[in-house]
């Protein structure tokens, strides 16, 4: 059974939603401290949503210097997968191990609600059960998911294919391109505004379709 | 055109929880002789010039100055917990 | 510079028997200041004054509602669910396969005036303690707010604000928000209405209460460090009024008790009664003590709200041994200046204060350590000689080795002064309820045009329109065990993933309807959270309260408060569940004017398997739309009167509890046998408000047509109690008309789900995107 | 005790929403003289003056200017998007 560890830093708030999207899914979750840096046996890593030392200076600055981060970046660069969703996007571009940063919504209100995206890359780690140019529905909650970065930056990550999602009938935050997720150039590192982990049982999410992420990551691990 | 600097911090003695947790975790990457740190809001305004009255310098320091102390009681800061300064930029303003 | 401050400590005050005390400028009537006096056999000291008179302010001691709310207890009915009753931090109630739920409603109205933003979020973080401290994981808020008018400019201070703190506090904590109130009427201009409900989820086994028992046990007050906020603030003291009383060391009265804050700058400046939430701090604090409590390490429990430290060393050990030592100077502070008396009544949010044994202290410490939370051993549980217990017990609080505090706990905590104010039926009640909306004096709409730009008129209004506004503002997923959230008529939350066993939880208030009769009023709350619990399939087990009322010193405004709790009282009784808990809010007013009464009513129930809720929204087309109870012509106090002719008298709609047990069980059983495709209760609007929201959350219309005994005005915009609306799948419909019947209850076939538009029969047809728009526009252009 | 103030604001090219919404709320008081506000964070540090090899001289305004610096380009900004100053504060630094 694949083991993808889940961190929960102080302040994070999604971590056992994304340890339940990992069962569903199939794969056996393992809880990581943010204090751990030991992640023998871990195959994926997920940094999970909340208010990571209550995201006081910046989303993601404070957790950025985690001591597990160091390893997760380590790891990230040996090409172990890396799925930061929203607070975890934010941690990952503070790290440096995505371009661009997560700022302010452009309407200065949090903003929950189910979210219709287009998956743009099924290339990466995290998407290669989907379509490419699927729609999927996906809860969106977050005060600073805005994301911004320089014209280069963003010139590359369309002409290179980096762009994994985009939001569609309305951008909730004033995301440049409509960006709603990104990835590196290897692939195995994404970031996700909206929360697929909320979406992996109808009884308790918009429906099922962020379930996709998690079982491509698992099948993936499995064919290598 | 006058720019000025209103600066609004929480009164010293209300919980600032975003100085907190700055401080603490400047303490983590090794900054062992901080002993305080207070967030608070910088605020950067321009102002345009008018036609001023005969007699009065035009768009005089003091008129920017006051009008921004305005600006700061009504809006910028929520003197219930902040208190506020104002000042001309001295880079551009009348100084 | 400590030891150049002067403690006024027991030892003078036994020697200063004469000296003047501002036991007045504290809230304390002259005979309420006597009896301390008599109890301690010579004049409290410093801190001690100012101990017992912020225990026994109107907010902690309960000292104008307590013989009223003993109804509540009184009346009870028999309830094997209720594991633990009124009188602990929350109630408690069984759930069944060892679960056990918790929840409470508190309000912030106050502070949510003076600052919406941190009113509002330490209204959110005070309320989540409180049901931490039963030992359950906090997992879902509510919130009833109530505004001025929608377009006063003042509202637009308050309301974003308010609904921003509460966002900003809850969401932090990774608490989703499944449901609330937002109601908008004149009288709550200079006095919002911010109330707070949470629920929280514990084995049955595992509940913790607020006990110092057990000699030796250690006290431990752990979380955020004490500063000076809301000094004072439970009892309404203007910090200036608390100074110049002679608590200052400049007064020359050589019993100075607050030295240290003068060189601050001034009195104003160092007493803050505004407080500024962390919920950062509070989220460490849940994750610290719910490990902690895991590994019990905890012998007894309370929170720190109101009055502080002065209340959780009181309390926990009036209901323990009674017996404590509280070595104050070991409180770690924020400020290093504070006096003891500031030490003592500070409300720095976000602490919690756990009995402890002392072999397990260090284990205790390990955890908050780990989670980076604060921790200081401040005082022991000591033994009491059955002298001191039958006083009322020992607490003895010390401040850098001198005594400051001595006095029995119980007469703090427990047993505080009682009034049984006057009250009167106010003068101007008996015109008001004559004062019916009758055809004659209020014109009804008629045609099919007036009826139809009525329900526009409603639908849009700020009562009724769309609450999105507001509600996107708030985290609805997080814990991923929401099943129902707003705009379904009760938020429903999943208690455990294998078995499917939940819970539903709904709250209501009608201040119009409690105006024109306080107690039906606060039936009619009742019913509302009852009927719309039940209507998401779950069994009504429990209820919560908080009651917004004026001054208690208005004759008129006490008489709306005992009405309302015999009422409420009287409710639970007919209804077979009874109160666990709640709070009471007195002067809500504006200068002499009261706000609307307005008792707020949770209702929490139980769902076998969250697999079953019903939801709010119409679903499958084809199914047929029935109507469940009695209309009669009854608009007293209807969104309809207040929204077109801006009318407030009559009578409200009659209460017939009865009917609602009976309405109650038939949903259950709808929800039970999988025959309801979705069901919403009538409430404000009546059916065509409900029809509006029903064919617009299932995003499908419905054909409908009124049948014809009745005015269709009085069918659409009636607000008869003990009515809901349901969707049957056709092949359903024989089966559950004949379990109505065989129920006795009414039922009426009104059509079928389908077409996108609400279509009336003879009367109108309105596309659902035209619905949509003035359903859903009237926030957003107040607001932007 | 030297007194630091770390000024964090957005670089120009970055929207900045709260100042726009700031602006408008002050056009909408009347202000209407004001034709930019960019809205920033204002930290203000202590540090703690320590013993220093011979030669510099101690908490020298230099020395913490410099840990300031230090500090921002670590945690404080995020230079991606927000450049910073820093000084000494006039009223207690050294200055
Ligand atoms: N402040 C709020 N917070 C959360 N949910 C709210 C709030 N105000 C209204 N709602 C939700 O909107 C829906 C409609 O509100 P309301 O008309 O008061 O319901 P009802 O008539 O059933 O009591 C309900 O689901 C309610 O929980
Ligand atoms: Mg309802």
């Amino acid at each position: 059974m694949t083991r993808i560890g889940v961190v929960t830093f102080p302040g994070s708030l999604d971590d056992r939603d994304a340890a339940r999207a990992v069962r569903l899914a199939g794969g056996v979750p393992v809880p990581l401290w943010h204090r751990d840096t030991d992640l023998a046996g871990i195959e994926a890593i997920i940094l999970p949503g909340g208010f990571s030392y209550g995201d006081y200076l910046r989303t993601g600055a404070i957790a950025r210097f985690s001591p597990v981060m160091e390893t997760v970046i380590s790891a990230a660069g040996r090409g172990v997968p890396v799925l930061g969703i929203c607070n975890g996007f934010q941690i990952l571009c503070e790290s440096h191990l995505l371009p661009g940063a997560l700022t302010r919504n452009n309407h200065l209100h949090f903003i929950c609600r189910d979210q219709r995206l287009r998956i743009e890359s099924a290339r990466t780690a995290w998407t290669t059960g989907y379509r490419p140019g699927a729609e999927i529905v996906i809860p969106v909650k977050n005060g600073e998911g805005r994301y911004v970065a320089d014209p280069d930056t963003l010139a590359r990550l369309d002409g290179d294919g980096l762009v994994v999602a985009r939001y569609l009938e309305g951008n909730p935050n004033g995301s440049v391109a409509d960006i709603a997720g990104i990835t590196n150039p290897a692939g195995n590192v994404v970031g996700l505004m909206p929360h697929p982990e909320h979406a992996v049982d109808a009884l308790t999410g918009p429906g099922t379709d962020g379930l996709g992420f998690f079982t491509s990551v698992l099948r993936g691990l499995v064919r290598a | 055109m006058p720019r000025v600097v209103v600066d609004v911090m929480l009164k010293p003695e209300i919980l600032d929880p975003q100085g907190q947790a700055v401080q603490r975790a400047l303490e983590r990457l090794g900054f062992d002789r901080v002993t305080s740190v207070r967030q608070g809001k910088r605020f950067e305004i321009e102002i345009a010039e008018i036609a001023e009255p005969a007699g009065t310098r035009p768009g005089s320091a003091e008129t920017a100055t006051e009008l921004a102390r305005d600006m700061a009681a009504k809006l910028l800061a929520n003197t219930v917990i902040e208190e506020f300064t104002v000042r001309i930029d001295a880079a551009e303003g009348a100084g | 510079m400590r030891d150049t401050v002067e403690i006024d400590t027991v030892e003078q005050a036994a020697a200063s028997p004469k000296l003047p005390q501002p036991y007045a400028e504290l809230g304390l009537a002259q005979d309420e200041y006597e009896r301390i006096r008599t109890i301690l056999g010579r004049r409290p000291t410093g801190c001690e004054l100012a101990m017992y008179a912020v225990m026994w302010s109107e907010h902690c001691s309960y000292k104008s509602s307590k013989i009223h709310l003993r109804q509540f207890a009184d009346k009870a009915p028999q309830s094997d669910a209720l594991l633990v009753g009124i009188g602990e931090n929350a109630g408690v109630v069984d759930i069944g396969q060892g679960w056990a739920v918790t929840f409470k409603i508190e309000s912030h109205n106050h502070p949510s005036f003076v600052e919406p933003y941190q009113g509002a979020a330490t209204g959110v973080g005070g309320i989540v303690r409180d049901i931490l401290s039963m030992g359950a994981r906090p997992v879902a808020v509510l919130d009833p707010l109530r505004f001025g008018p929608l377009d006063a400019p003042d509202t637009g201070r308050v309301l974003p604000g308010v609904v921003a703190g509460i966002g900003g506090y809850g969401n932090c904590l990774g608490l989703p928000t499944i449901g609330g109130e937002v109601g908008f009427d004149p009288s709550y201009a200079g006095n919002p209405l911010v109330n707070a409900l949470c629920l929280g989820v514990l084995r049955r086994d595992a509940i913790k209460l607020a006990k110092a028992s057990g000699p030796g046990n250690q006290v431990i007050l752990y979380g955020a460090k004490t500063g000076r906020d809301g000094i004072g603030g439970v009892s309404v003291l203007a910090s200036a009024t608390f100074d110049s009383a002679g608590f200052g060391a400049g007064d020359g009265d050589g019993e100075g008790n607050g030295a240290g804050g003068r060189d601050l700058g001034g009195p104003a400046a160092k007493k803050p009664s505004v407080q500024v939430g962390d919920p950062f701090t509070e989220k460490t604090l849940i994750e610290c003590s719910l490990e902690l409590f895991e590994r019990n390490l905890v012998a007894g429990i309370q929170d720190l709200g109101g009055a502080g430290l002065a209340c959780a060393t009181s309390e926990l050990a009036s209901a323990g041994t009674g017996g404590m030592r509280v070595w104050l100077d070991r409180v770690h502070l924020r400020e290093p200046s504070m006096t003891p008396h500031e030490v003592l009544t500070s409300e720095s949010q976000e602490r919690m204060c756990a009995i402890v044994t002392p072999a397990e202290v260090p284990e205790f410490l390990a955890i908050c350590e780990k989670w980076d939370v604060d921790a200081a051993i401040i005082g022991e549980v000591t033994g009491v000689s059955p002298a001191e217990a039958e006083a009322g017990g020992r607490l003895v609080i010390s401040w850098h080795g001198e005594v400051v505090v001595d006095v029995p706990p119980r007469t703090v905590a427990h047993e505080g002064p009682v009034y049984a104010r006057p009250f009167a039926r106010p003068a101007d009640q008996d015109a008001v309820v004559a004062d019916a909306p009758s055809p004659g004096r209020l014109a009804r709409p008629v045609s099919a045009d007036e009826l139809r730009s009525t329900l526009f008129r409603l639908a849009g209004s700020a009562n009724l329109c769309a609450k999105t506004w507001v509600t996107a503002q708030y985290d609805r997923y997080v814990q991923g065990n929401t099943v129902l959230a707003q705009p379904a008529d009760a938020g429903v939350i999943r208690v455990d993933e294998s078995t499917g066993l939940g819970v539903a939880v709904s709250t209501d208030g009608n201040g119009r309807y409690t105006r024109l009769d306080p107690y039906a009023g606060a039936q009619l709350a009742l019913a509302e959270a009852f009927r719309n619990v039940a209507a998401t399939g779950a069994r009504p087990l429990a209820v919560t309260n908080c009651l917004n009322f004026g001054s208690p010193e208005d004759p008129g405004v006490m008489w709306q408060f005992a009405e309302a709790v015999r009422g409420l009282a009287d409710g639970c009784r007919a209804l077979g569940i009874p109160v666990t808990g709640g709070n009471v809010s007195f002067y809500n007013q504006t200068g002499d004017v009261a706000i609307l009464p307005t008792p707020i009513v949770g209702v929490l129930g139980v769902i076998d398997d969250v697999a079953r809720r019903t939801r709010t929204g119409f679903g499958g087309v084809g199914d047929v739309v029935l109507l469940l109870g009695t209309t009669r012509d009854e608009l007293g106090g209807s969104e309809w009167a207040y929204a077109v002719h801006g009318h407030l008298g009559g009578l409200p709609p009659a209460v017939d509890l009865a009917a609602e047990r009976v309405l109650a069980d038939l949903l259950a059983a709808g929800s039970r046998e999988g025959l309801l495709s979705a069901a919403h209760d009538l409430s404000d609007g009546g059916l065509a408000q409900a029809l509006v929201e029903s064919c617009l959350a299932g995003s499908v219309g419905a054909h409908i047509a009124l049948p014809g005994d009745l005015d269709p005005f009085v069918w659409l915009f009636a607000e008869s109690a003990a009515r809901a609306v349901v969707a049957v799948p056709a092949a359903a419909e024989q089966r559950f008309t004949k379990m109505c019947q065989a129920r006795d209850f009414p039922v009426a076939r009104l059509g079928v789900v389908g077409g996108d538009a609400l279509d009336v029969q003879g009367q109108f047809s309105i596309s659902l995107a035209e619905l949509r728009s003035v359903h859903e526009a009237t926030m957003p252009a107040q607001f932007g």
